[in-house]
């Protein structure tokens, strides 16, 4: 699922999510789907995340001096 | 008359030949006659006429001959004068220009006299030409004079009043009388003898007091002057009184008024000399520090002048500081400049920064989240609902709802028949009896 | 009968209510046939409830974000 | 990134910044760009201070005269 | 650089300042410049350190009269 | 510069003199014609030195015991 | 110069003084008069000490021969 871009996530969430409105999938096949939808929108959620902390790696790294101080904090306490 | 023949002169050309015609023909004239209309300009010469009782003619003598005059000329004197007969052009008129000018009725030494005078003079003896300069500090003076008397001794003190150790050499001679001619040629023959040897006499003085024109013969001789003219060593003449002239006073190199200013004459002062010679060295030394002294001050306007280019230097640090200054405040312009500038970008880029985006996608996600949520939920209590209605409704279809009104059901053991029919069992059987609310197995007693 | 989907089951039952319905059947058979229905309606029954488990577990393993608020509390009295 | 100058990263900085506010990017391409906006800043900003540093060690070389008072006060407060 | 002549030497000094003034030079070359500015600067300054001590030693050696009174006393001031 | 009269070194100096106070000079040249300025200067003020002892011992020889001595200046002057 | 008359030297120690008084001869010229002047002041000094008084008669007998006697106040006496 890596290679998948996280708009195209999104818009597959987003079928996921009208297919299981449309109510019309039986029910392994919906909680297959709505599976499938928590797994998407985990990866979008976590691709944000991503980013984000991305972002905030960049601003600080390049950014003023702050690298002084332990480097980013929430990233250690992903990697204990 | 043809024009040819006619000779016309200008008025230049026939003065000019009257004046050679009258000029030539009257070199040296002997005139006598009476003065009349006497003037002395400022010039000093005499103007005036000479006259008789039938003419008139006029008559200068030049303040150079005055001085030889030994009478005071006057109106209406008869003189007796010799001159030369002389045409001025620019006015036409003639004169006779005096050299020499007597009372009328002098005496025929006199006349010898000025015979003699002019005879040596033509002859060229009174040159200026041959006459020789005084030696300006002789060694030696020769003195020819009489031996006794005032002159001898005037003349030496005099001398050794004004240079002490200059010596002196005297000749004795007669001055007057028979045997002073001789005498004193044969004088001037020993000092130019000797004047070849060493210590020699350079200057003669030729001396004697003052007499009568009688008493002075021997110096208005021809032999004497002659001597004197011949004398390689210049002569000094100092005969008689300031106004007694003789021939060798004219043929002498110089005629000294009296015996006492021949000395003067002949020896210079030795102080004054010697203070000459002092100044002359005091200048010299003067002037010579003072060239160096001007020199001196040329070159130390020259040193104060030579300004020491440190002067320019320190302009140029000056400049140099400037350049730096400006040169870092420009540098550093350039930077602050091009750091604002990326500061403004920065913040651009920072702004834009994907945070936004990911808002953007976080609600989008959230929303979806929900929907998923929702939806399934949604879903499910559908089902579970179709389901609840279908129990519900089964259940009311239960056949043992009949039982709560007090039917039963029997059925067999254990194959579940539903006995309708008591043929279909045996005594002893052991049958189910469904209850309401529960089941109870009973055994066939009986059957009807 | 794990082999039958969600669906089917609950057309069985269906038609098994509508059979009974029908009152044409003997009581032998209808009551064979409400016991098979009541055994449907209980696989249905727990059928849905499974996949309800499922979807919290699915929750609460994948998502953290989505579970942070109180999942769909309908639900969670429901399953009490 | 070295051989580029500093008036043509400070330009793609500018067009990058152009690109993302145009807002039409996707994320990974956004944030991509924006990555690469901070490099360019960054690279900008140390190609500054190395100017600057090159200009003090300049003038401390060559001019030991200039840099015994402060010079340009300003500056100096900036490096702190 | 030692051919040039001092007052060339100024001269360029003084366009290479006027130059980075006009505020139109890419960084580079503005720096570029400038380290040619500083170098120029020292090079002038040199040049006239080494003159004034051409003529420190000229007027001791050669001049009594020029040197007697003290020459310039900035200048002593600013060697000490 | 031995052969030089005194008047022409002066005369070489105040032109430089002049030269230098026209203000027209460049560094080097100036710095060149100082030097040669003090250079005349000196061999002037030596010139002068020597000049003035040299008549300081004239004086003394010529002058002082005059008679003590004989007198044949030419042939003391030839045989000094 | 011994030959020289005390008259002429003189006249050259003159002109000596104002030829360097005019101040127009070089240094070296005005040198050598100089030199040349104290000589003469010199030799003009001299000369002036240098007869030794002596006053004499000078007798010639009939054969042309010269005597020369001391002049003493009875040479008066004699002659008479």
């Amino acid at each position: 699922m890596a290679k998948i871009s996280f708009e195209k996530s999104l818009k597959q969430l987003e079928e996921i999510v009208q297919e299981i409105e449309s109510g019309n999938l039986p029910l392994e096949k919906a909680m297959k789907k709505f599976e499938e939808g928590v797994k998407l929108s985990k990866y979008c959620s976590e691709k944000l995340d991503e980013t984000e902390k991305k972002i905030s790696v960049l601003l600080h790294d390049n950014n003023g001096d702050i690298t002084e101080e332990p480097f980013m904090p929430e990233n250690e306490a992903k990697n204990d | 008359m043809s024009r040819n023949l006619r000779k016309i002169y200008t008025v230049s050309e026939l003065t000019s030949e009257i004046k050679s015609l009258l000029e030539e023909s009257f070199p040296f004239v002997w005139i006598s006659g009476e003065i009349s209309n006497l003037s002395t300009p400022v010039s000093g010469h005499y103007y005036f006429t000479l006259k008789d009782e039938n003419a008139h003619i006029r008559a200068v003598m030049f303040r150079g001959q005055n001085r030889k005059l030994k009478f005071m000329l006057e109106d209406g004197l008869s003189i007796i004068g010799l001159g030369r007969i002389n045409l001025y052009a620019p006015r036409g008129t003639y004169q006779i220009i005096f050299e020499y000018i007597e009372p009328k009725g002098i005496g025929a030494l006199q006349l010898a006299f000025e015979k003699l005078k002019i005879r040596l003079s033509e002859e060229g003896l009174f040159d200026d030409k041959y006459k020789t300069p005084l030696p300006f500090l002789p060694n030696k003076i020769c003195v020819i004079t009489s031996p006794t008397g005032a002159v001898i001794h005037d003349i030496i003190d005099i001398i050794n009043r004004r240079f002490y150790n200059i010596s002196i050499e005297i000749i004795p001679v007669k001055v007057q009388g028979d045997g002073a001619i001789p005498e004193i040629v044969s004088a001037f023959d020993i000092v130019n003898k000797l004047a070849e040897s060493d210590g020699s006499a350079e200057v003669v003085i030729l001396a004697r007091g003052g007499g009568s024109i009688e008493d002075l013969a021997a110096f208005n001789s021809e032999e004497v002057a002659r001597a004197v003219f011949a004398s390689k060593i210049p002569v000094v003449s100092a005969i008689g009184h300031e106004t007694d002239y003789t021939i060798s006073d004219f043929v002498a190199d110089l005629r000294a008024p009296t015996p006492s200013a021949a000395a003067e004459l002949v020896v210079p002062l030795k102080n004054e000399l010697k203070n000459r010679c002092d100044e002359m060295f005091k200048n010299l030394i003067a002037r010579i520090y003072n060239n160096i002294e001007r020199l001196n001050s040329i070159l130390k306007e020259m040193n104060t002048r030579l300004v020491d280019p440190r002067k320019n230097i320190q302009d140029f640090r000056l400049r140099i500081d400037d350049y730096i200054n400006r040169l870092l405040k420009s540098i550093y312009n350039v930077i602050n400049r091009w750091r604002d500038q990326l500061m403004w970008m920065t913040k651009s880029l920072y702004a834009t920064s994907p945070y936004k985006h990911i808002d953007n996608l976080s609600v989008t996600l959230k929303r979806l989240n929900y929907n998923l949520l929702s939806y399934i939920d949604i879903y499910i209590q559908n089902r579970r609902s179709i389901t609840i209605v279908l129990a519900s409704r089964l259940n009311d279809l239960s056949p043992v709802a009949i039982l709560d009104r007090g039917y039963s059901i029997t059925r067999t053991i254990p194959d579940a028949v539903v006995v309708r029919d008591p043929k279909i069992v045996n005594l002893g059987q052991d049958l189910e009896v469904m209850l309401s609310k529960g089941s109870l197995i009973c055994r066939v007693e009986g059957k009807s």
